[in-house]
């Protein structure tokens, strides 16, 4: 099988891509955006550390 | 016996203060009145579509005016202290609580059914469906309030419960208004609506057994 | 209390305390990743390209290895969601009420993942992007079941009083998606138009099966890495005056 | 008094946190029957978060509170216990009267029948005015008057003073007073310097 074939998915390709496509991004951004929250937050309180000392 | 003094005060309380303010009654069945005056409006006249979609605009306009009239279930309680002071009680909140949702179902949910039939007239649905039709009010209309007591009573210490609350609410209103909606719709036809009637009845014993004890809980949470 | 050995005792009560749970979670984190990465590389490889193609829908039923798990997990999520609520509340453990309210996010992500590739499944099936389909239904009503929970823990500003309510709403709406679930269905069965059968069973073969649940395993997995992604930023937001994230914000400079 | 068990609360090494401040922390103290407790402090010192805390309706993040030894959340508690915050907790669609019946009908009749509690707190001509039509004051000591109707031993009392004049102060004064005397026991907190003649006064500063 070509990768053609492959990606064209018997002619359902748009539909099986899209699926799995807005599958990974709203599986990914429930990891980033934990993280990206995470930095944050060390970034802020290192300064309020700063601050008080 | 004391606690079924204090839980008959309770209802003498609530329907004594709704007595005297009035546009509590009135609210909720102006708002049903005018939503089914819409729907013709909205999609036009035409007697066939109106009566065949008029179980369902009964339905919708009795869950949105029973939802509307939630939020003065524990608002002024809420405001002036009064719920404190039966969180305080001795007696088992979930009890006092079900005396307060039976009161207010009595002054919101039952003015409901005694306009029902006019509008049913308006919308032209078949005579043989009116009784079903009140028998699903008066069995769906109380799970309704016993149902949205536990998101007043979740939301009741936020500025800006509205929104939030209906967001809670009208999911778990789904399966009333499906049986209940059927059941008007069958009976038009002329069919059988024993199944969904049953049904309706074991919605309202449960709601009745167990929705009390998240709303005592949801309160308690609410005055911290 | 008597069956379970002391060790097992010992560690839950360790695990219920902020600071090892953080380091705890430190040293799973990279093995959980690995296992996941394992299971999706061969559950899609599977799926994709060594499973034939459905002899009805040809390759469009692929979708099925993402729909079908993504559905499962949005119901187990609100299960999980449920069970540490109550346990939040009857045992004032402050890490279930956590695990409580970060697993709405990722359980609402699944049932919108569920319903987003549902609708994609059925437009070739169906020739409309939506049917009011039963499982569709309550998939819909689930999701504003989460969007509820999200909205109520976001309007409470104390979060702890707000971790009560969610864990309080979560068992309500737990009594509730049988009831709701069932209705939908019987309501579906009086009004199905007869195109919907199509979808129904399709009957899977051992090599459609295998990757199947290879990729509903792999999104447990998945589900557990986000957790701990959002409980590590709960912890450190709710703990901040504690003085173990003070050093571990210190170790981070 | 009841089952032999000599009443008492007790608060023990309890703490509030609230946005990030510390209310107050290993907070301990002991109340026995006879005894008043005063809370002093500047507002946002935590009084009322103690009390409320006391009352059931806020858990402390540290500590316990124990009535005759056992937690406040049996209902044991609650029959013995009376709360008057800063909301007055009555109807004002309401008569006073109405009011009263339905603080009755949540508790136990106590010392007083209506009519004396009304008279106690200087109310007697008022049972059929509407609490609307009633000053801030006249409020007060309706709120108060519950407190007499029903039978409780504790008393907790946030700002009982607020909006009384000299003769209203010194009539809740003396109530307290006798309140002791039989047997019961008040935490309150205060602006105000209180005068209790004759009883034991603990004080406890928030700062």
């Amino acid at each position: 099988m070509s990768l053609e074939q492959f990606l064209s998915m018997g002619g359902y390709g748009f539909y099986v891509w899209t699926s799995y496509g807005v599958t990974f991004l709203v599986l990914l951004a429930n990891i980033i955006i934990p993280i990206m929250q995470r930095k944050q937050f060390f970034v802020k309180a290192s300064k309020k550390q700063r601050q008080s000392l | 016996m004391s606690l079924f003094y204090a839980f008959l005060a309770i209802i003498k309380r609530d329907l004594l203060l709704a007595v005297r303010r009035r546009t509590e009654i009135a609210n909720p069945l102006l708002f049903f009145i005018l939503v089914i005056t819409l729907f013709p409006l909205g999609i036009g006249a035409q007697p066939h579509l109106l009566q065949a979609i008029a179980p369902g605009i009964i339905w919708v306009s009795a869950l949105l005016a029973a939802m509307l009239s939630l939020d003065s279930l524990f608002r002024s309680d809420f405001d002036d202290g009064s719920l404190e002071q039966i969180l305080l009680s001795p007696y088992p909140t979930s009890i006092l609580v079900l005396a307060k949702i039976i009161a207010h179902w009595l002054v919101t949910g039952l003015p409901l059914l005694i306009v029902a039939p006019l509008l049913a007239v308006f919308l032209g649905m078949p005579t043989q469906s009116l009784g079903v039709l009140l028998l699903t009010l008066l069995l769906g209309t109380p799970v309704l309030s016993l149902i949205g007591a536990i998101g007043v009573a979740l939301t009741v210490g936020l500025r800006r419960g509205g929104m939030i609350l209906s967001l809670l609410v009208l999911p778990l209103y789904v399966p009333v208004l499906i049986f209940a909606g059927n059941a008007v719709e069958m009976a038009g036809s002329g069919l059988p609506v024993d199944a969904q009637i049953n049904i309706l009845i074991s919605m309202l014993c449960l709601s009745l057994v167990l929705a009390p004890w998240p709303t005592a809980a949801a309160l308690k949470m609410s005055v911290n | 209390m008597f069956l379970i050995p002391n060790a097992v005792v010992r560690f839950f009560h360790r695990m219920a305390s902020p600071p090892h749970f953080y380091a705890f979670t430190d040293k799973v984190m990279p093995w959980l990743i690995i296992i996941f990465v394992l299971l999706t590389g061969f559950g899609l490889y599977g799926g994709l390209y060594l499973a034939p193609a459905d002899y009805q829908q040809g390759d469009s039923y692929r979708i099925i290895y993402i729909h079908v798990p993504s559905a499962w997990m949005s119901l187990f999520i609100y299960m999980v969601m449920a069970i540490s609520g109550a346990i939040g509340l009857v045992w004032r453990i402050k890490l279930a009420e956590i695990v409580a309210i970060s697993s709405a996010p990722i359980g609402a992500s699944f049932t919108f993942i569920a319903l987003f590739t549902g609708s994609l499944w059925g437009k070739p099936m169906w020739g409309t992007w939506w049917v009011w389909d039963a499982r569709l239904t309550s998939e819909l009503i689930l999701l504003f079941l989460y969007l509820g929970v999200i909205g109520l823990y976001g309007a409470i500003d104390d979060k702890r009083v707000a971790s009560k309510a969610v864990a309080i709403l979560a068992l309500v709406g737990v009594v509730n998606i049988p009831i709701i679930h069932y209705s939908v269905e019987w309501w579906n069965t009086l009004h199905q138009g007869p195109t919907v059968t199509k979808m129904d069973k399709p009957s899977i073969h051992i090599s459609m099966l295998i990757p199947l649940l290879l990729m509903a395993l792999s999104f447990k997995f998945y589900y557990l890495i986000a957790l701990i992604q959002r409980i590590r930023i709960e912890l450190l937001q709710r703990e901040r005056n504690a003085q173990w994230v003070k050093t571990k914000v210190l170790e981070q400079n | 008094m009841k089952n032999n068990i000599i009443s008492r609360l007790q608060g023990q090494d309890l703490s509030c946190v609230r946005d990030d401040r510390i209310l107050f922390e290993a907070l301990n103290f002991e109340l026995n029957v006879g005894q008043v407790l005063l809370l002093e402090g500047e507002n946002g010192s935590g009084k009322t978060s103690l009390l409320r805390i006391l009352c059931g309706f806020r858990e402390p993040d540290a500590g316990q509170v124990l009535w005759c030894d056992n937690a406040i959340n049996d209902s044991q508690y609650y029959d013995d216990m009376a709360y008057v915050g800063h909301l007055d907790g009555v109807k004002k669609e309401l008569t006073v009267l109405e009011n009263l019946k339905v603080s009755l009908a949540l508790g136990q009749s106590g010392h007083y029948s209506i009519p004396q509690a009304l008279a106690k707190v200087q109310l007697t001509n008022f049972d059929d005015a509407l609490v609307q039509s009633l000053s801030a004051g006249q409020k007060r000591r309706l709120s108060l008057a519950r407190l007499l109707i029903t039978k409780k031993t504790l008393w907790i009392l946030d700002e009982p003073f607020t909006s009384l004049d000299k003769q209203g102060i010194s009539l809740i004064e003396s109530l307290m007073t006798e309140h002791c005397k039989a047997g019961g026991m008040i935490i309150l907190t205060s602006h105000h310097d209180i005068a209790l003649p004759n009883v034991d006064v603990q004080r406890i500063l928030l700062s």
